[in-house]
């Protein structure tokens, strides 16, 4: 094996062999590159040696003298995969500013070769004084490299940072100098090794002069202006180098080095810093437009959250290398991906980036690292971040967890932000904004390659299994593959694979799992039947569902709290990949998926106070989680997962998105995915049951969120105009009865709830079809807009006519079947005046659906509706296959119920139903569906048949126009019979509708947005103050330290 | 002694920061970095020294045998030297950075170069 | 003996301040150049007493002589801008 | 006047740090572990009469590889910086400059040389005397700047500076590199026999590196002279 010590000898050696090459630029290329390719060599050779033969850590000594008289270098796993990190990374910089570095000749290529030797020297060595040398030759080097862009500004930066490294190494050395004058050593091993007394006093202030002098490099908030500037004005592929490697990589190793002085005491401080700096730089990070300066936002906030692990190593134990690994690489190359990415836009402005509209490898790679930066599976930062929760939820340490989760909800808010516009803003045609040089795309897309790589490794590594391995998630990635096939293909592929995935996997499922597996596999192949109406390749699309579908079925198979998770994150990216995908659903979008990813921190939160550091984490061990931190699991996990059902509250996301999605989209959200959030309460409620908190039952405050929720649900349904939103507050209503159903907690309610599921599941999805159809032929969803439309699209009128009565629960169809256990399992529990709203909530929905028939289909035709023809024989399809199975399904119920029914017996004793043959016996009374299928049908053909006879004479009325009196009303739509129907209930209940939920959101929103915008303020631009910053910064953390 | 210089090199140390921090000009603000730096090579220079001792060179005043006992100590030296070399190199840099600001800008108030912000 | 040094140590301390407060405070920069620079020299003369004849020189060629130099080249680049 | 009352207080804050940092110092008497291994073994292991020097050169020398790199890192950086868009070639920097004296002139001539010497004296004999690369590097460069300052136009090949540069910095890593494979470790001077103690051929390979590290360092400032004298006043 070749002496590490080589790294640094070839660096340093072809820098200064550069001399020679005055003007063979290309071979001064050349030579740079062959070093930084050898570098890497050594460095990958070591890390190969370390990790799979399982060497052990080697010192290196220089002067042939042992340490502490000469310097050392240590040499271990950590070294070597920091080190290959950071010549990697030279490397594609090198590669990707070939150009540049072509231009500006063999001097900057040899500062850019010893800038990389110098990171690895930081590294490596064992010595405070070295540290010290290889971090000024780091500086130095910076504000050369710097110059690499022609911006002027950048002269400005490099000033700044010159300003803050002169304050840097004077508070270095003056601690160095008394550190060696209390341990009378420089070597860092043994001052660490010297009892805790030499730290006492001036040792003490000497090492915390170091720290704060080292921490500088790594950027903390607030003292860190300089570095954002030098973010937003120097060389992407620079910003890259000084990002990843150096702050990211050499400089948190750097202080991971020193806290082996300092021991345990300084822990906290650096998790101090380090929180700050997380939660602060992420909250900036919301009111930035210019791309870089929110990368360097974004890597500030990295970088902090590092340091919190590095300060919270004293928990991690073993874990330690895996969990600050997982988010250091992952930073490291997303943050490094995206700065290269950047360079290949001339414009700096985040919306700007929708010029990479249009390049799916661009857009995927951008997706990589986003995922990776907000740590979302399969990702490492995802394993790492799972695993540091649940450790500082053992330890108790909830401060930390919580403002973790905060700050990481911000950041996915920004960059998920930034994802929208890149999908959904209008390119600017007349600029060309990218420019796509070979090697830069390149550089760009090996980078995506190798995130993905680490995926898999991270995966291999971890205790909890591949996450990459999962049937269903391979499945969905393979179609990244298929992409570039036409839609109908994709379409068939993906219906076989699905079907034929149930078909396997049906016979392991309980019948719970049935249930859901059936919904989620088969009834999304349905759905899928309609895809078949889009032609053309529909890029993305696949993809995205599968993702969903992937998640969905994971979620119901998985076993222990991990790889529930897991599944609850991939369900969440899917989905909001396929509801961003609709025309103006980019506001919606993005609140759906903050939501949601909140809802799924709740999750987190939850299992990992209730896990208490076991791993793997059963399920079924909720039951057994102890008594003073049960409820609060239980709040945790049950907000978490009613945030996905939009409980009344919670719900602000869920209009837009369903509404503005697909015509196949929406029913896929709203038939399928809001049933995941019941499938996490079901799982929740079957392990914990009733919880009480300061004496509240917490399963009766959900009952009442569910009565509200269906209730106000019903309401705001009544008053919308647009059809797809008042299907949509129409879910929140239903979704409302479901979880009334749970939360009841007998046994009826879960059987009707379930019900729920496979009802809403038919209906809600038909009815988006039939109404995704309609304003897919008249081109509005208002429905005033519409009228007379049944000639023309009979076959959509029959499915939103059998879907209304399904809906509205009255018999003949399931809907009555339900509503038929829901009043039973209501009667068997105490809980009136929650049941009054669930009652009342029933004639409400019957105002908006009657709505819905009645303004569409009849009144007159639009002159404009005239030439429309029914809706796609594709969408069409699966609504005629609705319409079979809502009658097969209300005549049987038992098929599928008496098998759950069964199954929940157990966990509620004696209440269960009695199913023979065809009729169903309650406590009180019974129900035959069969019967009342004949009965309805009889009393249907005998009224039609009357109302045939009597109208036999009836005359057709031609339309006529309607002439206002020489004048157009201001809003011409006010003055139609169907806008605004139901004004008179609105005077009356009005009140109910005023939006405060959405007012409340937003006045957060906002709040956030204005703190944010008042305090990068602070960053004034004058490197002055910069300077003052760092001092302060440093004062303040003395101060702190000696308080405590 | 070695508290009186120790003292100065802390006084200097502050009275540069000071300097640095309140001139608005580029080249001042250099000019007081260089003799904060002063004070730091004042500062280490005072750690190593004992009282009494001579200077780390063996030759025929200091024998070899004697040297653990008559000599101070010389490590702190040796970074000091480091340490004046490493600060000319950023001194030197600064100052190229200060004359390119003046170049572009025609001036050398440091507060007229705050387009970055925020 | 001793005190002698000691008082020779106070002396230097107490003339490098000064030249400090004028490298900081004064209005025309040559000047706080030049002060600058005669910390530096001071230093030099100082470290002498302190047993480091090594430190002594390089501080004396580079910290004062050198940085000094540099110092005026630049400030006869930019001059005209004498405004504090 | 907020802001210097601002720096006043967090100086304070700071000023309270090194206030604690004396106050709990206290002075050796003895020299430390490390002190006292440099004093005990450095005659025999190194041979070299300065400590200093060795500490510098062998025992440190990867700190002097760094402080030599943050030289040439300078000097080149300084180069990019002032060479971008100035003294664009041909176009000659005639200003009207008022001729130096005849006296400098001729004193320098004879100077020059001299200095030169002087220079090369003090890093050679650098592990024997106090000084050595880095100060006989700056006397070497005085040389330069007393030429400069007799005929600012002069003009020095850059590529003479740079080569001198890179060869002397190529043969200190190689020298390194051999400390590996015939000695102790890299920078390890014990290459060469370390000769008798206090003779100028002793130290092993000191006073070759010394020396190179004088003629590199030399280099390095006198690239950096020549650059900011070629800049082009306002």
């Amino acid at each position: 094996m070749v002496n590490a010590i080589f790294i640094l000898v070839i660096g340093l050696g072809a820098a200064f062999l550069l001399g020679f090459l005055r003007d063979k630029r290309k071979l001064a290329y050349v030579v740079t590159l062959a070093a930084l390719v050898s570098m890497a060599w050594i460095a990958a050779r070591w890390l190969l040696f370390f990790a799979v033969d399982g060497g052990a850590r080697t010192e290196i000594f220089t002067a042939g003298t042992l340490p502490p008289f000469a310097i050392n270098l240590h040499l271990g796993i950590a070294e070597a995969a920091l080190m290959l990190l950071v010549i990697l990374c030279g490397l594609f910089s090198a590669i990707y500013m070939q150009n540049t570095l072509m231009r500006l000749g063999r001097r900057m290529m040899s500062v850019l070769l010893v800038f990389v030797m110098s990171l690895c020297g930081i590294i490596l060595t064992r010595d405070v004084f070295n540290l010290f040398v290889f971090f000024e030759l780091a500086v130095i080097a910076t504000a050369g490299l710097i110059l690499l862009c022609e911006d002027k500004r950048t002269f400005a930066a490099g000033f700044k940072y010159l300003i803050i490294s002169q304050i840097v190494s004077i508070l270095l050395l003056v601690g160095i100098i008394f550190a060696y004058h209390a341990s009378g050593s420089l070597n860092i091993d043994d001052m660490a090794a010297m009892s805790s007394g030499t730290l006492k006093g001036v040792g003490s202030l000497a090492f915390f002069l170091m720290l704060m002098a080292i921490m500088t490099e790594a950027k903390p908030f607030p003292a860190n202006g300089w570095a954002l500037d030098i973010y937003e004005s120097a060389h992407p592929a620079f910003s890259a180098l000084f990002s990843a490697a150096m702050a990211g990589a050499a400089a948190v190793y750097a202080i991971d080095k020193l806290l082996l002085i300092g021991a345990s005491q300084w822990l906290p401080v650096v998790t101090a810093i380090g929180l700050l700096s997380f939660v602060a730089a992420n909250l900036l990070a919301l009111v930035q437009t210019n791309d870089r300066r929110t990368l360097g936002y974004s890597s500030v906030g990295q970088v902090g959250l590092i340091l919190v692990v590095i300060g919270q190593r004293d928990i991690l134990g073993e874990h330690y290398l895996y969990i600050v690994g997982g988010i250091l690489l992952s930073h490291a190359v997303a943050k490094a991906g995206l700065y290269w990415l950047s360079g290949l836009l001339s414009q700096r402005k985040l919306t700007d980036w929708s010029a990479l509209r249009g390049h799916p490898l661009l857009i995927f790679a951008f997706v990589s690292f986003v995922a990776m930066l907000t740590g979302l599976p399969p990702f490492p930062s995802f394993y790492a971040k799972w695993d540091l929760v649940m450790l500082l939820a053992a330890e108790n340490r909830l401060w930390i967890l919580a403002l973790i989760l905060i700050a990481t909800l911000l950041e996915a808010g920004y960059l998920f932000r930034w994802f929208g516009y890149i999908i959904k803003r209008e390119k600017e045609t007349d600029k060309q904004i990218l420019s796509l040089a070979s090697h830069k795309l390149a550089v760009v897309l090996s980078t995506a390659v190798i995130s993905w790589g680490l995926a898999y490794l991270w995966g291999e590594l971890s205790a909890h299994g591949n996450l990459l391995y999962a049937l269903p998630l391979l499945f969905a990635l393979s179609f990244l593959l298929l992409d570039q096939l036409p839609a109908r293909i994709k379409n068939s592929l993906s219906i076989a694979g699905m079907v034929a995935y149930f078909m396997v996997s049906y016979p392991t499922y309980d019948p719970l799992q049935l249930i859901f597996g059936a919904i989620f596999l088969l009834g999304s192949s349905v759905i899928l039947l309609a895809s078949y109406h889009v032609s053309g390749r529909r890029v993305g699309f696949y993809p995205s569902a599968l993702l969903m579908f992937a998640g969905l079925t994971l979620l119901i198979v998985a076993k222990d709290a991990f790889h529930f998770f897991a599944a609850w994150e991939f369900l969440t990216i899917g989905s909001y990949f396929l509801i961003l995908r609709g025309k103006h659903s980019e506001p919606h979008a993005l609140s759906y998926v903050i939501f949601s990813l909140g809802g799924a921190f709740l999750i987190l939160a939850g299992f990992a106070l209730a896990a208490q550091g076991i791993s793997p984490f059963p399920l079924e061990s909720l039951a057994q989680v102890a008594k003073p931190i049960a409820p609060w699991v239980f709040l945790l996990l049950a907000i978490g997962f009613m945030t996905k059902t939009a409980v009344i509250g919670l719900h602000i996301w869920l209009p837009g998105a369903h509404a503005e999605a697909e015509t196949d989209v929406s029913p896929m959200v709203s038939g399928i995915l809001l049933k995941a959030g019941l499938f996490g309460l079901m799982v929740l409620l079957m392990n914990m049951g009733k919880q009480s908190l300061y004496g509240v039952e917490l399963t009766y405050v959900m009952l009442w969120m569910g009565a509200l929720s269906a209730f106000l649900g019903n309401l705001m349904a009544v008053f919308q105009e647009d059809a797809k939103r008042l299907l949509a507050y129409s879910s929140i209503g239903q979704m409302g009865y479901a979880l009334f159903g749970l939360a009841l907690m007998n046994q009826l309610g879960w059987l009707m709830a379930l019900m729920f599921v496979i009802n809403h599941y038919i209906y809600k999805s038909m009815l988006f079809l039939s109404i995704g159809g309609i304003a897919k032929r008249t081109g509005t969803r208002d429905m005033y807009k519409m009228g007379g439309l049944i000639a023309l699209m009979p076959l959509s009128f029959i499915a939103v006519l059998i879907g209304i009565i399904a809906v509205s629960g009255v018999p003949p169809l399931s809907g009555f079947g339900g509503r038929w256990i829901f009043y039973n399992a209501i009667l068997e529990s105490e809980y009136r005046l929650p049941m009054m709203l669930i009652f009342i909530s029933g004639p409400i929905a019957f105002l908006y659906l009657f709505r819905l028939i009645h303004t569409i289909f009849l009144g007159q035709l639009k002159d404009e509706h005239r030439q429309i023809k029914e809706a796609p024989f594709w969408i069409l399809l699966p609504q005629m296959i609705y319409v079979v199975a809502l009658m097969i399904f209300a005549v049987v119920p038992g098929l599928a119920m008496r098998h759950v029914d069964a199954y929940l017996s157990p966990f509620f004793e004696g209440q269960g139903l009695n199913w023979e043959g065809f009729t169903i016996t309650s406590h009180y009374g019974y129900w035959s569906p069969v019967s009342i299928m004949i009965v309805v049908a009889v009393i249907f053909a005998t009224l039609f048949a009357w109302l045939l006879f009597v109208n036999r004479k009836a005359q057709k009325v031609k339309q006529f126009n309607i002439v206002y009196s020489a004048e157009r009303p201001f809003r011409p739509e006010t003055t139609h019979f169907a806008w605004n129907f139901f004004a008179p209930y609105r005077k009356a209940l009005g009140f109910l509708m005023q939006p405060y939920v959405t007012r409340f959101w937003e006045t957060m929103m906002d709040l956030l947005h204005s703190i944010a915008d008042l305090s990068r303020r602070f960053y004034t631009g004058n490197g002055q103050t910069y300077g003052i910053q760092l001092l302060a910064f440093v004062v303040i953390v003395y101060l702190f330290k000696m308080e405590f | 002694m070695v508290y009186v210089a120790m003292v100065t090199g802390f006084i200097l140390i502050l009275m540069g920061l000071y300097g640095a921090l309140t001139n608005s000009n580029i080249l001042r603000m250099i000019v007081a970095f260089s003799v904060a730096n002063t004070g730091v090579n004042i500062v280490l220079v005072a750690v190593g020294y004992i009282d009494g001792r001579t200077a780390p060179i063996l030759d025929a005043a200091v024998p070899v045998a004697e040297a653990a006992v008559r000599i101070i100590d010389p490590v702190p030296q040796a970074l000091v030297l480091t340490a004046i070399v490493i600060g000319l190199g950023v001194t030197t840099l600064m100052l190229a950075y200060a004359y390119k600001l003046y170049e572009i800008k025609g001036t050398l108030d440091i507060a007229q170069f705050s387009e970055l912000k925020w | 003996m001793i005190d002698l040094m000691l008082l020779v140590t106070i002396f230097f301390a107490i003339a490098m301040i000064g030249a400090a407060l004028v490298a900081i405070r004064v209005k025309q920069i040559s000047i706080a150049m030049l002060a600058a620079g005669l910390v530096s020299l001071l230093a030099s003369v100082m470290f002498l007493f302190f047993a480091a004849p090594d430190v002594a020189m390089t501080e004396a060629a580079i910290g004062s002589g050198l940085t000094t130099f540099l110092f005026f080249f630049v400030l006869g680049r930019v001059r005209g801008d004498q405004r504090d | 006047m907020i802001k210097r009352f601002i720096v006043l207080l967090f100086l304070l804050g700071l000023g309270l740090v090194f206030a604690g940092l004396l106050s709990g110092y206290s002075a050796d008497n003895e020299l430390n572990l490390t002190g006292r291994y440099y004093a005990e073994h450095t005659a025999q292991d190194i041979g070299a009469a300065n400590i200093v020097t060795a500490i510098i050169v062998t025992y440190r020398g990867l700190d002097t590889l760094g402080e030599v790199t943050v030289l040439f890192l300078t000097a080149t950086i300084v180069a990019v910086l002032l060479g971008r868009g100035v003294a664009q070639k041909g176009k000659s920097l005639q200003r009207d400059l008022p001729k130096s004296g005849e006296l400098l002139t001729t004193g320098s001539f004879l100077l020059v040389p001299l200095i030169l010497l002087l220079g090369a004296y003090v890093f050679i004999n650098g592990h024997l005397t106090p000084g050595g690369g880095f100060q006989g590097g700056a006397i070497v460069a005085s040389a330069i700047l007393l030429m400069l300052l007799t005929d600012p136009l002069r003009h020095f090949s850059h590529r003479l500076i740079s080569i001198i540069e890179s060869i002397s910095g190529l043969f200190f890593l190689g020298i390194g590199v051999l400390g590996i494979f015939l000695a102790g470790g890299f920078l390890d001077n014990r290459i060469f026999p370390i000769g008798e103690f206090g003779s100028l051929f002793s130290a092993g390979a000191i006073p070759v590196i010394y020396s190179l590290i004088g003629l590199k360092v030399g280099a390095e400032f006198s690239s950096m002279l020549v650059n900011f004298s070629e800049t082009e006043g306002s």
